[in-house]
């Protein structure tokens, strides 16, 4: 198992009501794995199943395997412009 | 140059960091905070960003527009709070001709509106607030915390 | 309010003519002079117009935007002499959505181009001076007297 | 006969020396009466068959028939924006 951070923005951190959480996983998680555990935290229960993620700052999908070191984000629509 | 401002943005540097004598089109846009969204009065908003991913992918749409095209641009979005009637982001394009200098701004603020994370809470004149939603069939999501 | 200025064109006053708060997109369009055209170094230029027409012909392109599209528009061309990265043109369009506004800038400066008694003469390195006629094979007829 | 005053612009108003000048025609000239007239003026054989023309600065074709107070004016390829 590892421990695992999550950056939240916008909608998402109201959510959980704090700018990132920490959630436990194991060694060979996904993010969708993450995602998951998200979602049965208390303030999880709106999170889409799949939302927005970014791995690293690059936009990606939730198949993608995570390191322990990989900065995570949950990205809730975007409406910037 | 950073692409993420607090404070309000300065057209004039913007311009002056793409125009050159053999450069005679210059098109820009510039998106400004309007008085009413989904049908509710706006009275002023706020725009949060993931800031080291939002000025990388700034850079990103800038390089990749720059390569499509013969082109130079500037891009600058605002950040923090903003009243109705501010310019929340501006795109400033300058090419040896129009055509380009157009498509090119287009095509940029398309994608920063498609790829930059920045988020968008409306405050409205009956004291509620919203996280604007492109997706969402109303536009908005309502706020946790009024 | 006239299109044709013989002083420096002023940006903010057109943009202040169209802005209003229920318009959040703002597309806009310069023109300014360029240091080389048809193969030859420009060191300068004049416009000049057919000033009682031109203004008619200004307004009437102003007018069918705002029929054609949900905008407002401004429109500016400098005529008498002027240097190397003075603003030539500008057309500046306010509109609820971007891509009216932008369809609208782009439909403008185009029948600007194609319907507004203007004329250009450029003064270039070599000393010699040419009209502008973009339906000339080389872009430009030789000026009678130099 | 009428003595008909043509505007004369940019290119065309250096080829006549002038801004304006007085042609001769008949009391039912055309738009292209005119400019035949004009071709045979000193400084006329640079002119077009068919320049650009505006009649009470109106965009106009060579084929209209003129009226005394009509306010014509030859056009070289417009070159603004």
């Amino acid at each position: 198992m590892m421990q695992f951070r999550v950056l939240l923005f916008a909608r998402y951190a109201e959510l959980f009501g704090a700018p990132e959480v920490m959630v436990s996983v194991s060694d060979h998680a996904s993010v969708a794995d993450v995602v998951a555990a998200l979602r049965i935290l208390p303030g999880g229960a709106s999170l889409p199943a799949l939302p927005f993620v970014a791995v690293n700052q690059m936009h990606s999908d939730s198949s993608r395997m995570l390191l322990a070191a990989d900065e995570l984000a949950l990205l809730p629509p975007l409406a910037g412009g | 140059m950073s692409c993420l401002h607090g404070a309000p943005l300065d057209l004039e540097a913007l311009h002056a960091t793409v125009r050159r004598s053999d450069r005679g089109a210059v098109a820009t846009f510039v998106g400004q905070v309007r008085d009413h969204h989904a049908g509710r009065v706006v009275t002023s908003l706020s725009y949060s960003a993931y800031g080291p991913m939002a000025e990388r992918i700034c850079q990103e749409i800038l390089t990749e527009a720059e390569g499509r095209w013969s082109v130079a641009v500037a891009l600058a979005h605002r950040i923090g709070s903003l009243d109705v009637g501010d310019d929340a982001v501006a795109v400033v394009v300058a090419a040896a001709h129009r055509s380009e200098a157009f498509e090119a701004c287009r095509w940029v603020i398309e994608e920063v509106k498609q790829r930059v994370p920045i988020w968008k809470r409306e405050r409205y004149a009956d004291g509620t607030e919203s996280w604007v939603d492109p997706t969402a069939p109303e536009g908005v999501q309502p706020a946790a915390s009024q």
